[in-house]
């Protein structure tokens, strides 16, 4: 079938640094994809290609079927594709509902502010933020920022969505709570694109993982497959991990 | 075992109202490279921001050479020997590595030849920064910063450099390279306290490691015990 | 009702700040001497001065505010304008509103007086008082004359005074070579009059305010222009324009509606301008300059109008006003129907050896007209 | 909701007509009360809501003083001259910003402060229309004084009435919503569907738009205007002051803010001829200091922070 | 001729526009303070030399250091005690600061000199330099090359002293140069006190060349900051550079399209370098 995103040939630069060096890769509908590489690999950065943030120097995205390639951000948000904050970016003055709220009325295709809110307070409860609403975003601790995240992103009514290390900074039980949601948020339908350092939530929850290095795409397929790659240990895991993974036989 | 150098006990940091470590208690040893490992968001780049003054912490000590200087402020940190080495290097944009390395030495009183001095020693502990000398800092790659970050750092001529992130965004090469160097550096009498997110890294590099999870520290001991304990990597290094 | 109530909005802060100043001296002069001389006579009974002042910040429409506030706020029975055209200009529309009588200090282009309003009436003559005289004095004095260049701040009085200028000199026959504008806050010269130069003219012309004149003047000689005239106003007539170039003040000509070498006898407080020039030597330590003078001379003519129309209404004292025939320290002073002043000929001066010389009129002047070229 | 609307714009009639009856200089006040409350409350569109930090605001009052000036000497009718004042100053509003507006903070500041710097140096050269350094005068409206007064005082006090009703809406309206959005996080915003440019450009439209009308009426009042009056930068910085001391970004905060500043200003005017300017800038100094720092932390902040708290949306 | 006569006037104009300038870029690009304060600080630095002139006839372009100094005591006092507390707040605060604290300045000088307006007098004297073809005036070139020389060694300053690098650390990032133990207050302190000692030797020097009155302080701020966004906010090179560049446009603006429309072109290239280069001619790296 058709594939949802679809990356090719695509190459970004900063200046001196090729942050992205031709990458091709297609994510199909309902499919949850790691993403996974060392700092500075050009994970957000490929985010960030894809959301219009930065726009490609070479290549081409296509999402179902047209190019997004020279979107605005906006627009592209308004497509379908929603995106968490590695650093999480709330509008700390604004109160949880109206982050949500916002977020429903841009590209959620609320009709009115009103219903905006009712979308909003959905998808808090869907989120479990409801009894936050009230508080102003800024006040909310890490985990609850991870999570608005996760609610302003879904209020897009996104066809893909992307998370960027939304695990990072959380504690175990955290991150279970965190992984129940996104499993949730995938039986919606909705396409993932997991951005993780965190092996043990990309065994959990991806299919199949896309591993950056440098901005190269060094490897793209079946977790157990990938993480036992040669080149993925060299370039990311390291010997160690490979190891005690191997003893501890994941 | 050789004497204590830093004694940090009960010690919380918060951000405004967001409290971040919530008990912090760690030693290092003069002459020892001490590792601090533990999740994202575990609180380790904030302890150290406590232990260079750059947060001041709600509760708690923070003892070096007898005086407790919590809540001092950077200076009285530099001056007592402590050189922080921050998360993502932070080298000045417009100063060659030359500079920035002069820059590290701000606090130094004894002297432009013990400073001159110095600096070579930097430039041979790290050849390529001598090559570099005159180019603008930020933009060396990677690993060239990192290093000059680490050099700026030593340049305070420090009884005890905290280094944040050593090994992030680095190939691992030149982060075995760093490693080496840093073996060298403690030869030379400081001490290190480092976070690492790879814990093989971190494991291979320290005398001692701390583990820190949810603002505290968990657990501690030998590098080579914990090393052999999976047990307590799998529980909090997700790993 | 015991005390004479007078508006006057100053500049006291403000580009304007240097005349605000002096106009407040002539007023407070003015003042002392009525108050001390028991007040203005009205009939039987004898009314104390008191003047209300408020800061317009040299911002016009502030001024327009203030008489408005003044009028209606305080009360005040007459108006003594702001400073210079444009602000007078723009006020006298109030006092025309409510029918105040306002004397105005410093206004002389025809433009403030053209609006056909009873109320506004300016002790200065018109700019072409200034021109006449002295493209006349060109004329004669230097027959080979022919080139002109003018030089004008683009703002109301200056420009239209550049335009009188450009008038009279036609009138008789010179040509016209430059006739450039400078905006205002220009801070530096050397461009215009490099041009200015390059028509190498016999008679120059500036018009502007002192500090323009100021750095014009030093830019010039930087330049080294020489033309055999070189006329300033207004600028050369003040004491510290003269400190400011020094030796560059030599020959400049310009032209004042007062000075103290006038000599005239009055019937007013001062009884002569010699009086006058005495009691402000020993008020403020300085000879009176024409701005000085102005603020005093409205006062002296809105006494002599009340005091002859033996009241303070405003209909009576406007017909005085429009009788004129006032003999002041100022000179002789009738309005047109216009209400501008057209009953004296303000003298004609030039700096020499350092001093303002007075060259015309003949009765009056105390030097001749030199023609050095300039340096 | 709605009945607090009524309420509120009930008591504005009646606070304008019986503002109307009082004497000349309360009236006069009122007048200065009401364009310093409309360039207040057009400042905080851009500059609270979409926290965009304008100086431009002597442009565009400028630009509307001139469009009336010129207008009416053509012989257009004053409410005619009035409006086209306000749609021309929107209209250059909406090119300037396609041009400016992309820029961030200081760099936005310093570009919308050169504006009135421009529109200054062009109307003073422009002298055949504009009248140049000479100014220009206006007809005087008929009717008597004290009527003349009371029309000033109606027209200013109830743009400034439409400036609140605007901002009102504003708060509730999409579009402020996503002016809010940017003035937080503009690229969260963006990233949430936020049409950024064109939010920032109706934002800066609409906030021009009332300091064009306020520009034409003043002129009209005044009867008389030349480019250093109206061009005057401290028209640019005033409004931001008063917003800041209500509170940035609230809805009633611009109110409060002009009357204090207007109360301030006038005080130390009327009572210290040689040095109220001084002391006014020190009062500005203490201000200042002792607010709340910052232009997204003093959202609902200010002297006033009870009074123009904003509400939680129930 | 003509024309190589205007360009000289430009370059004679330009070399103090920079002088002007380069204070007011300082403290801009260190501090990321727009200091309205700036234009008044020259005219203190102007009264400073008129009256050294006037009691011990010192020559004022010698008393441009003295002058600067006084003023940088000042300026370090003002950033102490007052800026420093609001630095951590976006620029529109400090802006607003600065603008209260020049309210005051200016009122307080019109009421200590009073604004007529003074000019110091040198005697003999310094005369032109008659190059036959063109003329250009003595003073401006003495002030020109003492005020490039100040700026020299200003920037000199910055790039070889501890100091100097401290100053560009702390712009560049406050926290890594507090780790440092870089007071970043008493820094900002002496950063702004090095804009009022360049805006004082600025003051002395335009002495000889300008009338001096409190009235002025605007013309000069408005100045400072157009040469600013044209060179290229806080960079010095972007100060001398866009100093330059304003004082030629002008004398051309005045040449081509008339003196009164002068400035106005260089407004109209000003915003359109906005437009399309926001960072100025010179962008915004590093200083000297
Ligand atoms: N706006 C930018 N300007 C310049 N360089 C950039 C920019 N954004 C990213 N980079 C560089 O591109 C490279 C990839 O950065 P990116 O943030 O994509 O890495 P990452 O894989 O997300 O790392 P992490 O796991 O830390 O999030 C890095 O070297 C980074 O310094
Ligand atoms: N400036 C800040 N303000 C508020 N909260 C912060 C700030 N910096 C960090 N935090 C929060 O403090 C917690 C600990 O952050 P910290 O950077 O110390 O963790 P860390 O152990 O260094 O993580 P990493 O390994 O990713 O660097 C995180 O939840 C983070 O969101
Ligand atoms: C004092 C004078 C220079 C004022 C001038 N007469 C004017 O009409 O503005
Ligand atoms: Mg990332
Ligand atoms: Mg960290």
């Amino acid at each position: 079938m058709r594939p949802l995103l679809e990356i090719t040939g695509v190459t970004k630069r900063f200046r001196g640094l090729v942050a992205l060096d031709n990458i091709n890769l297609a994510l199909a509908p309902g499919e949850i994809v790691g993403l996974i590489g060392p700092n500075g690999a050009g994970k957000t950065t490929l985010v960030n290609v894809i959301t219009g943030v930065h726009k490609a120097d070479e290549g081409d995205i296509t999402f179902s079927g047209r190019s997004i390639k020279r979107e605005r951000p906006d627009r592209i948000a308004r497509l379908g594709i929603a995106r968490t904050f590695q650093v999480v970016q709330p509008f700390p003055a604004m109160t949880v509902l109206e982050n949500v709220t916002a977020a429903a009325l841009f590209a959620g295709g609320a009709a009115s502010i009103a219903e905006a809110r009712d979308a909003a307070a959905h998808h808090l409860e869907f989120c479990g933020l409801a009894d936050q609403a009230g508080k102003p975003a800024s006040a909310l601790t890490l985990a609850g920022r991870k999570r608005l995240e996760l609610a302003k992103s879904l209020a897009l009514r996104p066809k893909l969505l992307m998370l960027d290390e939304v695990n990072a900074g959380l504690n175990p039980a955290e991150i279970d709570n965190a992984l129940e949601l996104i499993a949730s948020i995938a039986n919606r339908g909705i396409t993932i694109f997991l951005i993780e350092h965190l092996m043990k939530v990309v065994t959990r929850t991806a299919q199949r993982v896309i591993v950056l290095h440098h901005g190269r795409l060094i490897a793209d397929g079946p977790v157990a497959q990938v993480l036992s790659d040669e080149t993925v240990v060299e370039a990311y895991l390291g010997r160690r991990f490979a190891e005690r993974m191997a003893g501890a036989g994941i | 075992m050789s004497g204590i150098l830093l004694d940090v006990q009960g010690l919380e940091v918060a951000y405004g109202d967001v409290q971040v470590v919530w008990s912090a208690d760690l030693v290092v040893r003069h002459g020892t490279t001490t590792a601090l490992i533990g999740s994202n968001g575990a609180g380790k780049s904030t302890l150290l921001r406590a232990l260079s003054g750059l947060l001041r912490p709600l509760r708690g000590s923070i003892v070096i050479g007898g005086r407790d200087l919590a809540g001092a402020s950077p200076r009285d940190f530099v001056d007592n020997g402590i050189a922080h080495v921050p998360e993502g290097r932070r080298l000045f944009t417009g100063l060659s590595v030359h500079d920035n390395l002069l820059l590290g030495a701000y606090r130094r009183q004894d002297g432009k030849a013990a400073i001159r001095a110095d600096l070579e020693r930097m430039y041979d502990l790290f050849p390529r920064l001598a090559e570099r000398r005159r180019q603008d800092a930020t933009t060396m790659s990677g690993g060239e910063q990192q290093m000059c970050a680490i050099a700026r750092g030593l340049m305070a001529a420090p009884r005890l450099l905290l280094i944040d992130e050593l090994s992030l965004g680095l190939a691992p090469a030149v982060v075995d390279q760093l490693v080496e160097t840093l073996h060298r550096v403690r030869a030379d009498g400081a001490s290190l306290l480092v976070v690492e997110q790879d814990v093989g890294i971190a494991l291979e590099l320290a005398d001692h490691v701390y583990i820190m999870d949810q603002g505290r520290t968990v657990r501690n001991g030998p590098s080579d015990v914990i090393a052999a304990d999976s047990s307590i990597l799998a529980a909090y290094m997700g790993t | 009702q015991d005390k004479l109530l007078i508006g006057a909005p100053l500049p006291v802060t403000g580009a304007l700040s240097p005349e605000g100043t002096k106009l407040k001296q002539g007023y407070e002069l003015w003042q002392d001497q009525v108050n001390a001389a028991g007040g203005i006579k009205v009939g039987d009974q004898q009314l104390k001065v008191e003047l209300r002042y408020y800061d317009y910040q040299s911002a016009t429409p502030r001024a327009i505010q203030l008489a408005e506030k003044l009028i209606t706020d305080d009360k005040v029975n007459f108006l003594f304008s702001p400073f210079g055209s444009g602000a007078t200009k723009a006020t006298s529309a109030v006092a025309e509103k409510y029918g105040v009588p306002m004397i105005a200090s410093s206004a002389s282009s025809v433009e403030v007086f053209d609006q056909g309003y009873k109320n506004l009436f300016g002790v200065y003559t018109d700019n072409s008082t200034f021109s006449e005289p002295i493209a006349e004095l060109v004329k004669t004095k230097l027959p080979d004359a022919k080139r002109v260049a003018i030089l004008a701040r683009n703002d109301l009085y200056p420009l239209s005074l550049a335009n009188e200028f450009e008038k009279s000199a036609k009138k008789r026959g010179l040509e016209v070579v430059f006739f450039e504008k400078y905006a205002i806050g220009t801070l530096d010269h050397a461009s215009a009059l490099t041009q200015l130069r390059a028509t190498n003219p016999d008679w120059i012309i500036v018009t502007g305010y002192i500090n323009d004149l100021i750095t014009v003047r030093k830019q010039a000689a930087d330049l080294r222009i020489s033309g055999s005239v070189f006329t300033l106003i207004n600028g050369p007539a003040y004491q510290e324009w003269i400190d400011a170039v020094g030796p560059l003040a030599e020959n400049v000509t310009t032209a004042s509606w007062f000075h103290p070498v006038v000599k005239y006898q009055s019937d007013d407080v001062f009884g002569s301008s010699a009086k006058f020039v005495e009691l402000f030597k020993q008020k403020y330590g300085s000879e009176p300059d024409f701005t000085q003078a102005s603020g005093a001379a409205v006062g002296v003519v809105l006494q002599l109008a009340i005091e002859r129309a033996g009241s303070t209404d405003h209909d009576k004292v406007r017909t005085e006003l429009q009788k004129g025939g006032f003999k002041t320290f100022f000179g002789p002073i009738s309005f047109a129907p216009s209400g501008i002043a057209n009953s004296y000929v303000p003298p004609v001066l030039q700096i020499q050896n350092g001093k303002v010389e007075v060259v015309v009129p003949q009765e009056i002047a105390t030097s001749e007209f030199r023609t050095a070229p300039q340096n | 909701m709605t009945l607090r609307l009524v309420l509120i714009a009930a008591a504005t009639v009646l606070a304008i007509f019986g503002l109307a009856q009082a004497d000349a200089y309360v009236i006069r006040l009122a007048t200065i009360f009401g364009m310093y409350a409309t360039l207040a409350l057009s400042w905080n569109i851009i500059g609270g809501f979409a926290g965009y930090p304008s100086f431009a605001t002597a442009a565009f009052f400028g630009l509307g003083a001139y469009i009336t000036a010129v207008g009416q000497n053509a012989g257009l009718p004053l409410p005619v001259a009035v409006a086209l004042s306000g749609a021309v100053a929107a209209l250059f509003a909406g090119l300037l910003g396609t041009a400016i507006l992309h820029l961030r903070g200081r760099y936005f500041a310093i570009a919308s402060l050169v504006v009135a710097e421009v529109l200054r140096e062009l109307t003073n050269s422009w002298t055949d229309v504009t009248g140049g350094g000479m100014g220009i005068n206006l007809p005087l409206i008929d009717g008597s004084v004290i009527g003349q007064a009371q029309f000033y005082l109606v027209a200013m006090l109830s743009l400034a009435a439409i400036a609140l009703a605007a901002t009102i809406w504003l708060d509730r309206s999409r579009l402020g919503m996503a002016l809010r959005c940017i003035a937080q996080n503009e690229d969260a915003a963006q990233i949430i569907g936020v049409d950024t440019r064109k939010a920032k450009t109706f934002g800066f439209m609409l906030s021009s738009l009332f300091v064009g009308f306020v520009g034409g009426v003043y002129a009209s009042w005044v009867t008389y205007i030349d480019p250093t009056d109206v061009y005057d930068g401290a028209l640019s910085i005033k409004p931001i002051l008063m917003a800041l001391l209500g509170g940035v970004g609230t809805i009633f905060g611009p109110l409060l803010g002009a009357f204090t500043y207007l109360a301030l200003e006038e005080l130390l005017w009327r009572n210290l001829l040689e040095f109220h300017a001084g002391i006014l800038g020190l009062m500005v100094v203490l201000l200042v200091l002792f607010l709340p720092g910052g232009l997204s932390e003093i959202r609902g902040r200010g002297l006033f922070h009870l009074l123009t708290r904003r509400r939680q949306p129930s | 001729m003509l024309w190589l006569q205007v360009f000289v006037n430009g370059l004679a104009v330009g070399g103090l526009y920079a002088c002007i300038a380069v204070g007011f870029s300082l403290v801009w690009g260190v501090l990321s303070v727009i200091n309205i304060l700036h234009g008044s600080l020259i005219v203190l630095g102007g009264y400073l030399a008129f009256f050294a002139h006037q009691q011990w006839g010192i020559n004022p372009l010698l008393f441009a250091p003295v002058a600067g100094a006084v003023l940088f005591v000042l300026g370090a006092g003002v950033q102490g005690l007052v800026i420093n507390h609001v630095m951590a707040r976006p620029f529109l605060i400090t802006l607003l600061l600065t603008f209260g604290l020049n309210l005051f300045l200016d009122n307080s000088m019109l009421a200590l000199f009073s604004a007529d307006y003074r000019k110091v007098l040198l005697d003999p004297p310094l005369g032109v330099f008659d190059l036959g073809a063109i003329v250009v005036p003595a003073d401006r070139i003495y002030a020109t090359v003492i005020g490039l020389i100040l700026i020299g060694l200003l920037a000199l300053l910055l790039r070889t002293t501890q100091l100097g690098r401290a100053i560009i650390a702390v712009r560049m990032d406050r926290d890594a140069a507090a780790l440092l133990g870089i007071d970043v207050r008493r820094t900002y302190a002496i950063a702004f006190g090095l804009g009022a000692f360049m805006a004082g030797c600025a003051g002395a020097l335009l002495s000889v060349i300008f009338p001096i009155s409190p009235v002025a302080s605007a013309g000069y701020l408005g100045k400072a900051f157009v040469i600013c966004v044209l060179g290229g906010l806080g960079s010095i090179p972007g100060a001398v550079l866009g100093g330059f560049a304003l004082g030629i446009i002008e004398s051309f603006g005045a040449l081509f399209l008339g003196p009164e429309h002068a400035m106005t072109l260089a407004f109209l290239l000003l915003i359109l370098l906005l437009a399309v280069r926001p960072s100025g001619l010179l962008g915004k790296r590093g200083f000297a």
